[in-house]
């Protein structure tokens, strides 16, 4: 079965809610939707001199999504802008170009590898880096 | 006549494929079904043999193909038991839900009203948004029940004088639900109003009287009746489409052009600007005669148990949990075999991505009904549809994967 | 890259064909071009094993459909040396100039302007006349010149501040002329008007520089280009397409669909409503590729000598009696393989007639061109028109023919 | 070659033009268009007693139809409308559902036999009956 993209890590991931929810008064935020799929997310970030201080998510959306989205979100706590954005683009060169995927403190997104077989999925795992940057683009700073 | 599940099986050579290690079971029929021998043949020979421009031409090839272009409009004719003058070719449901919006639409005026229902596929509400913007009209939609059926009984508080068209679906392509046109078609005449149907879903299941039924306007694709792609029909009733204004200018639909002024051809071919899909139109023909080659009684007996099947096992997988919800008619009756439901925790997406992994070709998502899922709120339904090719074993095949995905992902 | 017009003419497997007796001579290659193996197996490929509905499944076969569907469009993007976005794939040339005349034609205003010319093909008239009734805009016409090609220097006279678009055949269907792009692109812009052309009959001929030529928009089919029916592309300008409303409503060309509002999907499918033309457009990727893979100053000519003996055999034919007229420019430059003529005293459906008992396909009549015909004061011609894979025995055995029927005939 | 549909007798009735020609003060006339091929057909009528005194035609349109006017116009004279209508009815019968054709005085028509096996056709030669039912139709007695 297609259980390679379902890998335990991941349906691990898709299932922990801890950064499940909504931040009053965020730096940034934005929701972005996926046309294809009706899938959903919110991205929100409590930012200071350009590192995240916390982040969570709301997904509406499949397990692929859902699982990134916590990948993204448990692990930017401490990280600055330029890091994040880095991680967006290596997991999407992983999935379009066979690239490595992140390492160390992302290396989360290397367990979406099997995805890059799967095209129409793609954008599942991309929807909370897009959020992600509508966000930082909204901020103003 | 027979009906011979794994003889009509092995007409159909995709059928053969493997996916991911396993057989492939094809479950999303109400997208696209495939096409056996007789209609890739049809189109085989037609392109190697008689390929040539139609309507105009006298050498050989010409006299052919426009002999087999308006042979195939007599086929389909002839399954609906209507006129070949009233069987428009069009490249598929869509565009004939758009001729007719435009066609007819046009002569519609400000505040005339249009009715729709909320089980509608998409090609069928937004023709109507858009003339809605065009032209003024007021666009009103029935309700869905409970079961995932149009609302009928709502049907005499929208009618005014004012209503021009009913435009419904005839089966839906996420609930299954089959329209009782009878129950509804004498009300909308009796305020005046014409009333359309959406076929696409109801085509692949058997000939049937289309001009007795009631509708005035019906729409259907090849591509959901074994046939090829970037094919459908618009039928009509001939004293309608008489008067009816072209929609699309071009080659073939005129009778003289000047600068000034251009005069129309007869129907059908008035309504068939430019070059039509000619060995499409072939293929959708042979792909009629399939259909007519089988029992119908026994197809639908087939099709009757694969739902019930289906339907039954699902109840048994939920176990009770109120995990899976029917999207749909509880029962068989009046319903075609497509089977909507969603899983509590669990994606369309991912379960159609792990049944893949079985090799069981489902659709999730909104299924072109955004309308409807908004009435459920849902954002999308895991659909299983059915066609005469389907067995026993694709049907296990869903509902083991399916075992499987739950446990998964819930 | 080759050329040898022997081994072309082997993968077209209806060239094999026999008609009353004869070989076939396939010489109406403008109504529609044959398809080779490369074009015919591509969609049998395609229809046996990986047939699905596209953009919104998740399953393996509309996985594939969907990469098979949109590489098409990448093929094509190629070929025209322009973005996959602005590639909208349609039902044909005819569908694609609809198109346009509803979506940019519904933002003109009464009195705004439209430039075609008397050597415009049905399609490319017909839908801006029925725009000038729905909108009251003014149409005007370029004439043509002694030669068969548009009179360019009658377009000074008729550019104006009002004018909203000049849409022109780039090459005829009739006469085979070219037109000059560059020599109008920049007066057409100048005032603030956008360029359509009708490429129909340009697409069989080889890749080219489409966004560096001039238009805006250009339109063509497939079967026109080695391609199946029923199939045929839009290209236009990204920034013109961006601001475009769409034409038909339906599936896949949406974002979001409520009762009141319907948002629609970004380029192209925006454009593309309802399930498309799948397997045809993998067709018009296979087909576009085959002839990139012929070497194309050597197909050209190979195509301008037949053209030439064509020519020169007509001359020969009529022996100086003024029997034989020819309907386009004199020579091979800036023209395509197209020659119409007509001769004195014989109706051209005789000629066409006569001539398929050699075997010999022409087409006779006035090739959706009345304007033109009405120019000249003919009802219509004979019309010979060449592909890559006609030979020197196919022009000798239409001149054989022709001698033949003009003794019986006149 | 087709030549089985150009048969003598049909080259001599297209290109014989006794009766192309307007008929001053026709009892009945009319003009019908084939809008397949553009040809066009005008049949002049002098008539007594539903009788035919004088028969024309005016054809702008291919060898077949002008044979068939030819045809038609050469032999109307002294013969009842019905008779004239039966002829059209046996050709158009000759050429859709094989019959035998006209005999006796309309026995020209015969010639038309092969014109069945091309069906793209088969209006070239019903055109000038078109112009006489529509001449006959529109006569108002
Ligand atoms: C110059 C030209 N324009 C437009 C068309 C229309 O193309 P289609 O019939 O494929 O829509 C044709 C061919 O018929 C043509 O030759
Ligand atoms: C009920 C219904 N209506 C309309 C359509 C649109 O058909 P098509 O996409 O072939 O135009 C479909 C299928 O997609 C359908 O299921």
């Amino acid at each position: 079965m297609a259980g390679d993209i379902y890998e335990d890590r991941i349906m691990i991931l898709s299932q922990d809610k801890t950064h499940a929810h909504r931040i009053e008064k965020p730096s940034a935020s934005a929701t972005v939707d996926n046309p294809l799929c009706g899938d959903r997310v919110t991205i929100d970030l409590r930012l200071e001199n350009n590192r995240v201080v916390e982040a969570s998510h709301h997904v509406r959306g499949c397990a692929l999504c859902a699982a990134s989205a916590t990948a993204l979100c448990a692990n930017a706590k401490d990280e600055d802008i330029a890091t994040l954005i880095a991680t967006g683009d290596q997991t999407t060169a992983m999935l379009k170009d066979g690239g490595a995927g992140p390492k160390g403190k992302f290396e989360d997104f290397a367990a979406f590898g099997p995805v890059a077989g799967y095209k129409s999925r793609h954008s599942c795992v991309l929807l909370p880096f897009d959020a992600l940057k509508k966000a930082l683009g909204a901020r103003g700073t | 006549m027979s009906f011979d599940p794994a003889a009509i099986r092995a007409e159909f050579p995709i059928l053969q494929r493997e996916v991911r290690g396993h057989p492939l079971h094809y479950l999303d029929n109400a997208a696209t079904t495939q096409m056996p021998h007789a209609v890739l043949n049809a189109v085989h020979d037609h392109e190697t043999k008689h390929r040539a421009n139609v309507l105009r031409g006298v050498h050989t090839l010409a006299e052919e193909s426009t002999e087999a272009y308006e042979q195939a409009r007599g086929h389909v004719a002839r399954f609906l038991s209507a006129r070949s003058e009233e069987v428009i070719f069009t490249s598929g449901t869509t565009s004939a839900i758009n001729l007719v919006a435009h066609s007819l639409g046009n002569t519609f005026a400000e505040g005339d009203e249009v009715i729709v229902s909320d089980l509608e596929h998409h090609s069928n509400i937004v023709p109507w948004q858009m003339l809605r913007d065009r032209k003024g009209i007021v666009l009103k939609f029935l309700p869905v029940t409970n079961e995932g059926r149009i609302d009928l009984d709502a049907l005499d508080a929208l009618l005014t004088a004012r209503t021009r068209l009913v435009s419904l679906v005839h089966v839906s392509n996420v609930t299954g639900a089959e329209l009782d046109v009878r129950a509804v078609a004498e009300k909308i005449h009796a305020v005046g109003a014409k009333l359309m149907l959406d076929g696409a879903q109801r085509m692949a299941h058997g000939p049937f009287d289309l001009p007795t039924m009631g509708a005035d306007f019906y729409a259907f694709s090849g591509h959901k009746m074994y046939a090829p792609n970037g094919i459908g029909v618009l039928w009509a009733r001939q004293e309608i489409l008489e008067d009816l204004p072209p929609f699309q200018g071009g080659g073939e639909m005129i009778l003289a052009v000047t600068r000034e002024k251009t005069t129309f051809a007869a129907i059908p071919h008035r309504f068939e600007a430019g070059t039509p899909p000619i060995a499409q139109a072939v293929g959708l023909g042979a792909a009629v005669r399939w259909i007519e080659s089988l029992d119908q009684s026994r197809a639908e007996s087939h099709l009757k148990a694969l739902t019930g099947r289906t339907l039954d096992g699902l109840a048994t997988l939920d176990k009770g949990r109120g995990l899976i919800q029917m999207l749909g008619p509880s029962g068989t009756q009046a319903r075609m075999p497509v089977v909507s439901f969603s899983v509590n925790g669990a994606h369309p997406h991912d379960i159609c991505q792990m049944l893949d992994g079985f090799g069981v070709a489902l659709r999730g998502g909104h299924h072109c009904a955004q309308i409807l899922m908004d009435c459920f709120d849902l954002t999308g339904t895991t659909r299983a549809s059915l066609a005469v090719y389907n067995t026993t074993e694709d049907v296990d095949a869903l509902l083991t994967g399916l075992d499987q995905a739950i446990s998964r992902l819930t």
